[in-house]
């Protein structure tokens, strides 16, 4: 061998280095909300921007001072992880049997309501769930919000449950496994990652999802994304506290996430078969 | 075990596969058939500025095709479909495999890589107009540092489509980034181990083997993005509402403000009914593109 | 505990027919061995029978049952995947017990059988590791075991030695068979190992291209091949195959016209058809002193076996093999005169293989 | 004097509020309107856009869900009250009023305004619009004078970008939609107007020079990216001291004060006359009762409260203008507006507006809100330089037309 | 092409070590075959040498250079996985021309390549399937296909040709052989098959958990064994072992005390100790007519193999078997007199089981 080789010591510093440049411009911007959530409101727009200032925690304080925060908070929460429960319950089945079978249509039959404008549903859901006095409910929203869930959580987990070879799942057939039970047994647990994304997923698009909440909650069942949006106003836009409250906002997901990341693990059908 | 029993029991198997799917659709079915039903009626309905409404058949279709903004609102909306797609799933894939290579990244930081997709669009977009303020932002300030010319950005009609594709993608390369990541994983890493036997170098590998096989997971990813790109909204919304001129008017931008602010629901339904076809149409198509990269 | 019944079972994969129609009846606790060329459709007789495979047409027996289109769940079989098939996020005695557990088996007994079947297939230490942490044959004995530690109608088992080392496998072999007089269950085995086939069958079946050429024990089958691909296939080293003819009274070999030293009953055979193809195995041959009845060869090369040697020699136009006594220390160039065994011939017909009797 | 506050007890009236600062400054006062009435009031407040969705998506659906919303005569006027949407204030304005709730101390233009086809449809909450803020001291050091007409603007511009290039001289709105709040305010002064004779006028003369007027100072004194500029980003740039003219809405006053760096050295007028004077653009926030409503009466309690001297006042404490003369010149708010110099001319500049103001922003038809995109459409168009000023106008025009065509 | 030389290697997963201290040499173009039980460390030592498995310590030499941390990609390894480990998105041509094509291979030379190959294992109908349209046996020859187009430093080959048929594997057999004598290439196969093992290996390395036992010739294993462990490892049926001692001048089996017929040497072998373990073949012993210098047993179970026939029987206190010709036709309770061939006896010291010499 006369060409040095790469070696394993070079490859590391290459992700290294990859790996900074994607924080660099992922990071960057949410790095400057979360300091402009430090800012006096009117330091944030503030010309050259301002990166030494005193920090406060004001617009926190004025947020919770301001709105009813954290009973928007819960309600955010009931609404999202009953979504998010309800899609992964509906959705977790439908995927493995659309993978078991090959048979598609149930899988984009559910993506049906994603593919519509969101506007399109507010005034038929609107009469529709006033019909059976649900507005301000929780129901309603949870019920609209798994609408968007629900594709999301099947479509993640196709490819992972197409990913299992097959043979196992005949070999818990001949084990002696109904398919429910395979399904909960043998292929759940080897999608683990999938599931852990699709949570994340659906988690996500739930929390900051406002449309629905719009039309379907009233003063009390408003979710917290739906009341962000009071700081955007004429005369008033509150910068500081805006930032605030999405800084707050974006902090349950991220903590799902980090929760969720050791399911994010690799290699589970590992040594399942040969071939 | 009579024959009679024998299909019994492999119609109970069917009959599992089905009861398996059968809370998702009935759940989907009873969410969007009145709305359909609901919107397809409006869009046969014509309701004049009093309020009243009456019955046009397909007038609102034919005015449709006649609408040059329609026309117009199709050509943005498609271009920043494909602008912001192509983006998105290249970086997607990159930072994904960024990520996975990154094996002992503490989970919390890991998390904040894929951060941006989890601030509200609303936030993302407000955050952006600040950001790309041709005179007060910071890009342009960090330009001008730089001894670069600045930018209009979202104030230019040229610009305007790419920025927002920008801005788009710096939010949503995340998200398919973790869809892919959760691909990534449930690769067969013995495979690899054959490749580097082979003697693929990396990029090798990942042209042949790492992308073949995660293709199914970027059809996927493809597909819950094109749904809601094709519907581009929200950062539009939040910063240009269609503008500058009509250089940023998506079609569902255009929809939902003939809807909600110029009140013509019925001209709104037809719209909005045209694009979801027209999602329909995409979607179809990358499932039948799904089942061809199947390994 | 139950008889399997297949009945003109067709199975296609699109255009391609692995199995044209296939008929076999296996009885009841019976221990049948499938032994074929790679790719003859053996796994997927196999799957099949466990109902893993959706038969293009025919039918399918267990038992008194028709059950086609039964699933494999309720048919109560075990099975070793040819590729193991192990679940790969459950430990090893978890994939084990799982089909115990499905059943409801007490604990108690569940351990038992278990920490049996891991003794049986030296894997106790291993208990407690999942499939990736385990080596190839230790990852195909927990598939074994996991069939093993049930009770079903019938094992199907589909090359589960072909990893293990021959002393390993010598005796989980002596164990299986105890196991099948024990439970009288019945058994299907696939395997690619001749000596296995020979001391586990009651009966084996030799499949080519999806068809049963031979379905009997396995003296008749080493002894009485019904055909040319059942000589050449069963036996290792193989059969050696000559063209030969009937000259006269004299049978000749087709190539060269030498004489053939066989009996009068090998002519009776040939008359018919005045030509045919005349086998004799390696170890059928006897070196002897005198030429008369016996071929003479030059050793072209020698394998030594250890208990055995090979010799490879060319006869009329053909290269073959005899196996001899190591003392006799054969070596590259000698001549050698060998005389088949008597009755050990074989003579099968020249156009289409089946055997001459 | 024994008018009956506590008639409604019990009851719980449902109030859509735009949550901008005339909704917070009379939510402050929530508890007090309860406890005076026994009502429960049950506030729904959104952002101005999401707030219109809602209201939109109930009263399509007609839903009673809704019994007070906050409305913009001015801007969806025509068209809720076309579409039946209002319930007629003018009985109620006539029946069950308290004593001291002054009607005639209103607004007579906002009323007016807010009156169709003889119905009074919202009680004004505020007055505010479009004024023009601009920097004292940078004036000075250029020598340059305030100007006085429309016709100054464009050399005191010119003068202020020579002197110091890093300030935006003049700055207004540039995005679509928001034009013709401070467009309007242009035409009217230099003595143009949107409709003649059924036709829509942009055409015209003074239609055009409107129009040229507006997107050139924009194109060429405004800042780059003026087309996405909306209060946010021209308070913001003001605020920031970026800019040294500004043509913005009265309400902004308390974003450009923030921080206090602009306290001592803005000046506000309302907008330079034109030919025809001034005509500053004046509109204000109406609160309307649902047609919807099961309880109209409770309904109008609120309403009645809510834009009541007494509550107006206390409003007008936290900088919200008052629609009624009578407050403004109450000794408490005097009082206030004394404490600053700038606030007195804010109050000055309102007085204009309450006095003279039209409150046509865009066209006065059904379909106003789509009228603005044309106006609009056609600002930007010319700011761009994408077509002359006889093409954006026709433009527009045609567009417009077929808009007052429609019934 | 190079010689692979390992070092003081250990390999541990944790704390569980599977190689505790490894070295060999492995001359440039030999042919050296690892055997041992199952989960001895043959796959683990094989990926360690491509550099599929970091090394805990220890140093690696292909050639002359050090590898330690050369990634796998460049050491120029063909390698055949025990799990195959084929690409599942491409057909069986892509599979198999795949390396050569990163290599920049002009397309005529791979086609032609990967031609031979296919037709060498009988996959040319294939080319076109995909790994998942395959049987298991079709598999392993992709995989064993995709190897043999290289023209590597080194073959690794991990139980190649476990899933074949007997006269397929043979077939493989003597062309890997060739193979290696025309490309001149260094071999490292892994095999539990020992007619594998001692037909195509220059050398053999007997492992066991972990640990080098013996690495010499096939006929030095077999006729050699250096330690009862390969003794009873390599020769199937296995040696029967039985321990016995010295009283007087005589050796004696210790469980009973009756006589060994064995000779002075073994005598002198046993003086130190006193007593060992006398291990001998099944193929070992003759039957003889007289009792003489043999030991008389009963049949307990006879095997028939088809060439060869075994018979099991008890001989002071322990279960032994030997091999005698099938003409015999023994049956169960027959006596026979055994006696051990001359010479082809083994004697091992009883402590720690090293071969006494
Ligand atoms: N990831 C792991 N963690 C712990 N132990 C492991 C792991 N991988 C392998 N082992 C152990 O290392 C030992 C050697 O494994 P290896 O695969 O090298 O065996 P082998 O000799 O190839 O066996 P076989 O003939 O069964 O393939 C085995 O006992 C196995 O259980
Ligand atoms: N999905 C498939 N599509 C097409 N052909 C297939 C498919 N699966 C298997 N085959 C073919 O069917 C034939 C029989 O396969 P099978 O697995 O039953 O062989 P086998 O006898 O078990 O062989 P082996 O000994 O190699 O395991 C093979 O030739 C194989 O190529
Ligand atoms: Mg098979
Ligand atoms: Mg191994």
């Amino acid at each position: 061998m006369t060409d040095a080789p790469i070696t394993d010591a070079w490859i590391r510093r290459l992700n290294l280095l990859q790996l900074v440049v994607a924080g660099i411009i992922v990071l960057t911007p949410t790095l400057w909300m979360v300091l402009s959530s430090l800012k006096p409101s009117f330091e944030v727009t503030a010309y050259p921007p301002t990166l030494i200032f005193a920090p406060t925690l004001e617009n926190y304080a004025q947020l919770t001072k301001t709105t009813p925060f954290l009973s928007y908070a819960i309600n955010s929460l009931i609404v999202t992880i009953g979504s998010t429960a309800l899609g992964l319950l509906f959705g977790i089945p439908a995927a493995f049997a659309v993978s078991w079978t090959r048979i598609s249509w149930p899988a984009i039959l559910t993506l049906a309501a994603r593919m519509a404008p969101g506007t399109l549903f507010l005034l038929p859901w609107y009469v529709m769930f006033r019909q059976v006095g649900m507005i301000g409910s929780y129901t309603a929203l949870i019920l609209s919000h798994a609408v968007i869930t629900l594709p999301i959580v099947i479509w993640v987990l196709l490819p992972s449950f197409d990913g299992i070879p097959r043979s196992v799942f005949e070999a818990a057939q001949v084990d002696g496994c109904s398919v429910t039970r395979i399904l909960w047994r043998i292929a759940l647990p080897l999608v683990a990652s999938g599931v852990a994304v699709a949570s994340i997923l659906a988690f996500v698009f739930s929390w900051n999802y406002f449309l629905f909440a719009l039309v379907l909650s009233n003063g009390d069942s408003k979710t917290l994304i739906a009341a962000a949006f009071n700081f955007i106003g004429e005369g008033s836009t509150q910068w500081g506290a805006l930032m605030a409250a999405a800084t707050l906002i974006a902090l349950p997901p991220l903590i799902l996430a980090a929760l969720v990341q050791r399911w994010l693990v690799s290699g589970l059908t590992l040594g399942a078969v040969k071939g | 075990m009579s024959k009679a029993a024998a299909t019994f029991a492999e119609d109970r198997q069917r009959l599992e596969l089905a009861a398996l799917s059968a809370p998702a659709v009935i759940f989907t079915v009873a969410m969007i058939a009145f709305p359909v039903v609901y919107t397809v009626w409006l869009g046969l309905h014509s309701f004049s500025s009093t309020g009243k409404q009456s019955f046009v058949g397909l007038a609102n279709y034919s005015r449709l095709l006649a609408d040059a903004e329609f026309w117009h609102g199709l050509w943005v909306t498609i271009a920043l479909y494909v602008l912001s797609l192509v983006l998105q799933l290249v970086l997607g894939v990159w930072l994904a495999l960024v990520l996975f290579h990154a094996k002992r990244l503490p989970g919390i930081v890991r998390s904040l890589f894929i951060s941006p997709f989890m601030m509200p669009p609303v936030v993302a977009g407000m955050m952006w107009l600040v950001i790309l303020d041709p005179s007060l932002g910071a890009a342009n300030y960090i330009l001008q540092s730089l001894g670069l010319p600045p930018s209009e950005w979202l104030a230019s009609p040229v610009w305007v489509i790419p920025t927002v594709a920008l801005i788009d993608t710096w939010q949503w390369t995340p998200y398919v980034a973790l869809i892919v990541l959760g691909g990534l994983q449930s690769l067969p890493p013995s495979v690899y181990e054959a490749a580097q036997i082979d003697g693929a170098s990396a990029f090798k590998t990942f042209q042949r083997i790492t992308l073949p096989l995660l293709l199914p997971t970027i059809v996927t990813a493809t597909i819950l993005r094109s749904v809601d790109l094709l519907r581009f909204f929200d950062i539009i919304y939040i910063t240009t509402q269609g503008g500058p001129g009509n250089a940023s008017n998506t079609l569902n931008i255009y929809g939902f403000r003939v809807g909600f602010e110029f009140f013509n629901i019925g001209y709104a339904s037809a719209l909005m009914l045209t694009l979801t076809a027209i999602v329909f149409g995409a979607v179809l198509a990358f499932n039948r593109l799904r089942g061809a990269v199947a390994w | 505990m139950a008889s399997i019944s297949i009945r003109n079972i067709v199975k296609r994969y699109g255009s391609f027919t692995v199995i044209p129609d296939l008929n076999l009846e296996i009885a009841d606790h019976e221990f049948v061995v499938f032994v074929g060329p790679s790719g003859c459709g053996k796994s997927t007789l196999l799957r099949i029978i466990a109902g893993l495979e959706p038969i293009s047409s025919g039918e399918l027996y267990i038992g008194d049952n028709r059950v086609n289109g039964v699933p494999a769940a309720q048919r109560d079989i075990a099975m070793v995947f040819q590729d193991y098939a192990l679940y790969p996020h459950m430990r090893v005695y978890e994939n084990m017990s799982f089909a115990l557990e499905l059943r409801g088996t007490p604990k108690a007994e569940i351990d038992a059988r278990v920490k049996r079947a891991a003794a049986l297939l030296h894997i106790e230490p291993y208990l407690d590791r999942k499939p990736k942490e385990l080596s190839g044959g230790q990852r195909q004995r927990v598939a074994m075991g996991r069939a093993i530690v049930r009770n079903p109608k019938a094992f199907l088992f589909d090359e589960p030695l072909s990893n293990l080392d021959a002393k390993l496998r010598g005796q989980v072999r002596a164990e299986i068979k105890a196991l099948s007089q024990q439970l009288k269950t019945t058994m299907v085995f696939v395997t690619h190992d001749q000596i296995e086939a020979m001391t586990m069958a009651d009966r084996i079946v030799v499949m080519q291209s999806g068809t049963v050429q031979q379905y009997d024990t396995p003296e008749a089958v080493y002894e009485r091949p019904s055909n040319q691909f059942v000589a050449g296939f069963i036996g290792s080293p193989a059969m050696n195959f000559f063209p030969v003819e009937l000259r006269g009274e004299q049978i000749v070999f087709s190539q060269d016209g030498t004489d053939v030293p066989l009996d009068a009953k090998s002519r009776d055979l040939l008359r018919k058809a005045g030509h045919g193809v005349f086998g004799i195995r390696p170890e059928h041959f006897s070196v002897t002193a005198d030429a008369a009845g016996a071929v003479a060869v030059t050793v072209r090369l020698v394998e030594p076996l250890g208990s055995d040697t090979l010799i490879h020699f060319d006869l009329a136009g053909a290269s073959a093999i005899a196996r001899v006594d190591p003392s006799l220390r054969p070596k590259v160039g000698d001549r050698l005169n060998l005389r088949p065994q008597p009755g050990r011939a074989h003579l099968f017909d020249g156009s289409n293989g089946q055997v001459l009797r | 004097a024994d008018f009956d506050w506590k008639k409604f007890q019990g009851k719980t009236v449902t109030f859509l509020a735009n949550n901008n600062p005339v909704a917070q400054a009379l939510l402050a006062h929530k508890a007090d309107f309860e406890k005076l009435t026994g009502i429960t009031l049950k506030v729904d407040g959104y952002q101005e856009q999401q707030m219109r969705q809602r209201l939109v998506t109930v009263m399509n659906a007609r839903s009673d869900e809704v019994d007070v919303f906050m409305s913009l005569p001015s801007r969806e006027g025509p068209q809720f009250a076309a579409a039946g949407w209002y319930a007629d204030l003018t009985p109620m304005t006539k029946g069950a009023v308290a004593g001291d709730y002054d009607y005639a101390g209103l607004s007579q233009a906002l009323l007016k305004a807010g009156t169709f086809d003889g119905k009074l449809t919202s009680m004004p909450m505020n007055i505010e619009g479009p004024i023009l803020y601009y920097r004292t001291d940078i004036l000075k050091k250029c020598g340059v004078e305030p100007p006085a007409t429309i016709k100054d603007i464009e050399p005191a511009a010119k003068k202020l970008k020579a002197c110091d290039a890093s300030i935006t001289p003049f700055v207004s709105r540039g995005l679509k939609p928001a034009i013709a709040y401070t467009f309007s305010n242009m035409l009217h002064n230099i003595g143009g107007n949107y409709i003649a004779n059924g036709k829509s006028n942009l055409c015209s003369a003074k239609g055009k020079e409107a129009l040229e007027t507006y997107s050139g100072l924009l194109r060429d004194y405004g800042p780059p990216g003026v087309v996405n500029y909306s209060f946010q980003q021209i308070s913001a740039l003001y605020r920031s001291g970026r800019a040294a003219m500004s043509f913005e809405s009265s309400n902004e006053l308390r974003t450009v004060m923030d921080g206090g760096e602009r306290l001592k050295d803005t000046a506000l007028v309302p907008f330079p006359a034109g030919d025809a004077g001034q005509v500053p653009t004046a509109i204000g926030w109406g609160l309307a009762v649902s047609a919807h409503s099961k309880q109209p009466e409770a309904a109008w309690y609120f309403v009645q409260w809510a834009t009541s001297p007494e509550i107006q006042k206390r409003m007008a404490l936290q900088g919200i203008a008052p629609p009624r003369s009578a407050v403004a010149n109450d000794p408490a708010y005097r009082k206030w507006i004394e404490e600053e110099p700038v606030r007195k001319q804010w109050q000055a500049a309102l007085d204009v507006l309450a006095a003279k103001g039209s409150s046509e922003v865009g066209y006065p038809i059904v379909a106003n809100p789509e009228s603005r995109e044309f106006i609009g459409q056609a600002v930007q168009d010319l700011i761009l330089k994408q077509k002359t000023v006889d093409q954006a106008c026709a433009d527009a025009d045609k567009g417009l037309d077929a808009l007052i065509a429609q019934k």
